[in-house]
């Protein structure tokens, strides 16, 4: 485990590029399938691959070089110089929960109008115009 | 060195799972793509020092959203653009 | 019990997690819940804005904590009245869908709850002092919105909340970048200290127009601008009566708040004003334009809606006292008459599965009063002299007068004659053409009838005798302007209640 | 044609997000020294929660008290879609008998693996919301555990029935309580939410005041809303 904290100080650049490369990687490629792709899950999939970058970069803005995380276990109870930023991993854990409730809602939506109009192309279903 | 070349690996792996998932037909495949998404970003908050968000993306992200999608397509088409879709008849 | 702003939010929450429990005892009561805490609530607006008025704002802490470090609450004479006006709208819209014919009796639990909790996510929105906070209450504004889009099976409910979800999915997205960047850079959540340290200048310039260009998106999308708003005319129109009024009435105030507290509060960016107008206008132009194109009544309210948003839109761009106290005074109008409208609409067009204009020939005689409220609607938001309408719109016109935007008075001036075209087409059907088709008119239940009355009289009060609400506005629209004042309330006091 | 437009808009924002995070670096320390005044608020909050309200975790502390009040939204956000996916997959009584959930039974396999599992799984759930406030986890993580046990016995058995009814008491008796833990609060010490002053040590299962005891409360009802939200999706008749 130690490991990576070291790959984490030594390699700032590539895990700085890696990290937040393939989190707005995620953004790209969820947005490309929620405006490009006609299946209606396939949107619902872009949508979530779009909130997992969100919730990586979320993340990787808390993270501090050589911090532990933020837990006072036994024995540690001093070290409180070397822990991680708090504060985003608790925002997460809300956005995760809501980004599921989210999904949730827009895959029922989904399975209605596949019983409703027997297709789940959103093109035969534009029936609302501008 | 090696913990490098797995970081890197992940990252790697994070991205293709993205693009399988966008580009596979099969929808099945592509649920199991994101659940694949989630699996790594798991193991990245964990190296990031966030073990309650590990937890939380492990519980929901891979199990519960897999499970919703999965249960999407056994209510609506398996692939992408279904033969049996009756779209064709109408024309 | 002491009153405190955060009965707005936790009392609903009481209700809507006892409603399944009562349920099981007796439908009937479960369905009346909702209506007592509406009406509680308003209890509770009267008492706080009393408050307000003799003692200033009042910026309750959550959980004991001092404000930069828990979350607060703020009840500005601002945010007060707006969520006092929801709190009403809210109680009038329980009363007018108490037993809506078409909200099937197994169904109605459900709808009841949804629709107490989208009045409770707006009015978190309004009071809130905490940006993640804001988001979360954004959230559960929009996941009610969705499922009481897609409540009626037969219409098209379903795509309309697909369509807005995926739009609102976007929406989220932005705040959540927008919020994230901030928390970078100021390393704060709380408004007041985030307002604080943008003033002492620790955001540096690009960031700072990246971080409000995302929040302007976000809110954008809440608040109808142009680009942003393809979801409404759909929402609006697919969504049941009492719903489309509760958007136009209370969902959209909360977007406009969000957008007004991040443009006036938070970022104080030069070109945010002139922004402002440029997305109201191109907003009102567009929505009212393609609003005469429309032969399905719903869809004609909601365009018209979205162009008032616009029109509240530029009367904020303007910025001087005047035009904030006539932007407020608007959104106080354009609340109780909009509601008005898709209330007495929705009964107008009820046997008409497509809501068509044209199906109202001669509905004067049929539906007498429901005729007569939606006609005072219609002359009140096109703003002839003896409504409340008038007013505001006087004051946007000479605060425009007064900085000399000749060019912005001529178009709001053309966009109220396309409004004249087509409200007076509708009127103009009720009353003057005969009727041919006997299409059987749905008299509303007399608790239907209760809540649009009152806002007639409302409307007609307000326009003969304006100054019995202007005290409201003229300290909001101080609060509003003086930022100072809103950090230094939250910012040092000790926890107070 | 769209596609280009599209692939041009995907390079714009990509390009826009990639050269704002350059100015984020990647782990420098924000939070500044956490000394007795500091002047972030996570400074603030890593100081605070050893010392005064006796929590190990310090992500639950904000989760529950700091921020008590997002995750009294939180909650409210999961109850709304329980709800909403109630009402938008609605059918009728007469359409719902002869709901048929799984075509073939599943094999022995699963069945008696998943009987055997399904305590388990359900035991590290409530393990890891009691356990909130000492060991990472809380509410939302035991909760989502809890649902994939019951998931487990969903799909393996054709006949197990979640009753909505008991589902339905849980989740409103966690959710009065968490309100009402609340209003207590904001009787006794006049601001909603507040924690009680300690008992019990930190490190201690018995610390934190109220904290542990709101996170039960959050597991409790996050577990029943989604076995609730799992039960209404896998009951639906699929289309032959």
């Amino acid at each position: 485990m130690h490991s990576f904290d070291q790959v984490f100080t030594q390699y700032q650049d590539i895990v700085t590029t890696g990290v937040y490369g393939s989190a707005i990687g995620l953004i790209i490629i969820g947005l490309y399938a929620v405006l490009l792709k006609k299946n209606l899950t396939k949107i619902v999939i872009g949508l979530s691959i779009i909130d997992a970058g969100i919730h990586l970069l979320f993340v990787a803005i808390g993270y501090i070089q050589g911090g532990t995380a933020p837990i006072f276990s036994p024995g540690h109870e001093g070290e409180i110089q070397k822990m991680v930023d708090p504060v985003p991993q608790a925002l997460v854990l809300t956005a995760i929960v809501i980004g599921f409730a989210v999904t949730a809602v827009a895959l029922s939506l989904v399975i209605r109008l596949y019983k409703h109009h027997n297709t789940s192309n959103i093109d035969q279903i534009k029936s609302l115009k501008w | 060195m090696m913990a490098l070349i797995a970081f890197s690996l992940m990252a790697i792996v994070l991205v293709a799972a993205a693009i399988y998932a966008v580009l596979q037909k099969d929808l099945l495949y592509a649920v199991i793509s994101t659940g694949v998404i989630s699996v790594v970003l798991s193991v990245f908050f964990f190296l990031m020092q966030a073990p309650d968000v590990a937890l939380t993306e492990a519980a929901i992200g891979i199990a519960l959203t897999t499970i919703i999608f999965i249960i999407t397509i056994r209510n609506t088409t398996r692939y992408e653009d279904d033969p049996k879709d009756n779209t064709l008849e109408k024309f | 019990m002491v009153i405190s702003p955060v009965h707005y939010i936790a009392v609903p929450l009481l209700a809507a997690f006892t409603m399944p429990l009562i349920a099981k005892v007796s439908k009937e009561l479960a369905r009346v819940i909702p209506g007592l805490v509406m009406m509680y609530l308003s209890f509770v607006s009267v008492v706080l804005m009393q408050q307000v008025i003799q003692s200033g704002p009042i910026s309750e802490v959550i959980a004991g904590w001092q404000a930069p470090w828990g979350i607060n609450l703020m009840f500005t004479p601002f945010s007060g009245f707006l969520a006092t006006l929801m709190s009403f709208m809210g109680l009038l819209i329980w009363l007018y869908s108490f037993n809506f014919k078409k909200v099937d009796f197994s169904q109605s639990l459900k709808y009841q709850t949804l629709q107490m909790m989208m009045v409770t996510g707006a009015t978190g929105i309004v009071l809130t002092g905490d940006i993640f906070n804001l988001f979360v209450f954004l959230e559960i504004t929009a996941i009610t919105a969705y499922s009481l889009t897609a409540f009626y099976r037969e219409r098209d409910g379903a795509e309309a909340a697909f369509k807005y979800l995926l739009i609102g999915s976007f929406a989220s997205v932005f705040v959540l970048l927008a919020i994230m960047l901030l928390y970078t850079q100021l390393g704060t959540l709380n408004m007041a200290e985030i307002a604080q340290k943008i003033q002492a200048g620790e955001l540096s310039g690009t960031m700072k127009t990246t971080i409000f260009a995302l929040f302007l998106i976000g809110f954008g999308i809440e608040a109808e601008m142009f680009p942003l708003n393809a979801w409404a005319p759909d929402a609006y129109s697919q969504a049941p009566g009492p719903i489309g009024a509760a958007f136009a009435s209370i969902v959209v105030k909360a977007g406009v708040y969000a957008l007004i507290r991040i443009t006036f509060t938070l970022f104080d960016i030069q070109g945010a004003h002139m922004y402002l107008i440029i997305a109201g206008l191109v907003t009102m132009v567009i929505a009212e334009v393609s609003a005469v194109a429309q032969t399905n009544l719903k869809r004609m309210l909601a365009y018209s809606s979205i162009g008032q948003m616009g029109f509240v839109l530029i009367a904020f761009g303007i910025g001087t006292k005047e035009a904030v106290f006539g932007a407020i005074f608007l959104m106080f109008n354009h609340a109780i008459i909009k509601g008005l409208l898709f209330m007495t609409g929705s009964y107008l067009t009820f046997n008409d599965t497509n809501k068509q204009i044209s199906s109202l020939r001669g509905f004067g005689k049929k539906l007498p009063l429901v005729s007569l409220l939606f006609a005072i609607g219609a002359f009140a938001i096109v703003g002839l002299p003896p409504f409340s309408g008038f007013w505001s719109k006087l004051y946007v016109l000479t605060a425009a007068g007064s900085k000399e935007m000749i060019m912005l008075i001529l178009i709001i001036l053309g966009v109220s004659v396309v409004e004249i075209i087509y409200y007076f087409r509708v009127v103009g059907k009720l009353y003057f053409s005969k009727e041919e088709n006997d299409i059987e008119v749905q008299k509303p239940s007399i608790n239907a009838m209760i809540p649009m009355v009152i806002l007639g009289l409302v409307i007609v009060a307000v326009g003969i005798y304006p100054d019995l609400v202007t005290g409201f506005f003229e300290r909001a629209t101080d609060m509003l302007l003086d930022k100072a004042h809103y950090i230094e309330v939250v910012l040092t006091q000790n926890v107070v209640n | 044609m769209k596609k280009v437009f599209v692939l041009i808009l995907l390079a714009v924002v990509g390009l826009y997000l990639s050269n704002t995070f350059n100015l984020i670096s990647f782990g420098d320390n924000r939070v500044g020294e956490v000394v007795e005044e500091t002047t972030t608020v996570s400074g603030y909050y890593l100081k605070e929660t050893p010392t005064k309200s006796e929590v190990a975790n310090v992500v639950t502390a904000i989760v529950v008290n700091y921020r008590g009040f997002d995750t009294l939204g939180e909650v409210t956000v999961l109850f709304l879609a329980t709800t909403g996916l109630g009402s938008i997959l609605f059918r009728r009584k007469e359409e719902e008998e002869g709901v048929e959930r799984l075509s073939k039974p599943a094999s022995s396999l699963v069945s008696t693996g998943s009987r055997i599992l399904f305590p388990l799984v359900v035991l590290l759930g409530v393990y890891v919301f009691i356990h909130g406030h000492l060991t990472p986890g809380g509410g939302f993580q035991g909760g989502a555990i809890i649902a994939t046990g019951f998931l487990l016995m969903l799909i393996s058995y054709k006949n197990y029935k979640v009753s909505h009814s008991t589902l339905g008491w849980v989740e409103s008796f966690a959710g009065i309580s968490f309100v009402l833990i609340g209003f207590w609060g904001l009787i006794s010490s006049h601001s909603f939410l507040q924690n009680i002053p300690q008992v019990g040590e930190l490190n201690s299962l018995i610390s934190g005041g109220v904290i542990p005891i709101i996170y039960i409360a959050v597991g409790f009802k996050v577990a029943a809303e989604l076995t609730g939200v799992l039960d209404i999706l896998l009951n639906i008749k699929p289309k032959k």
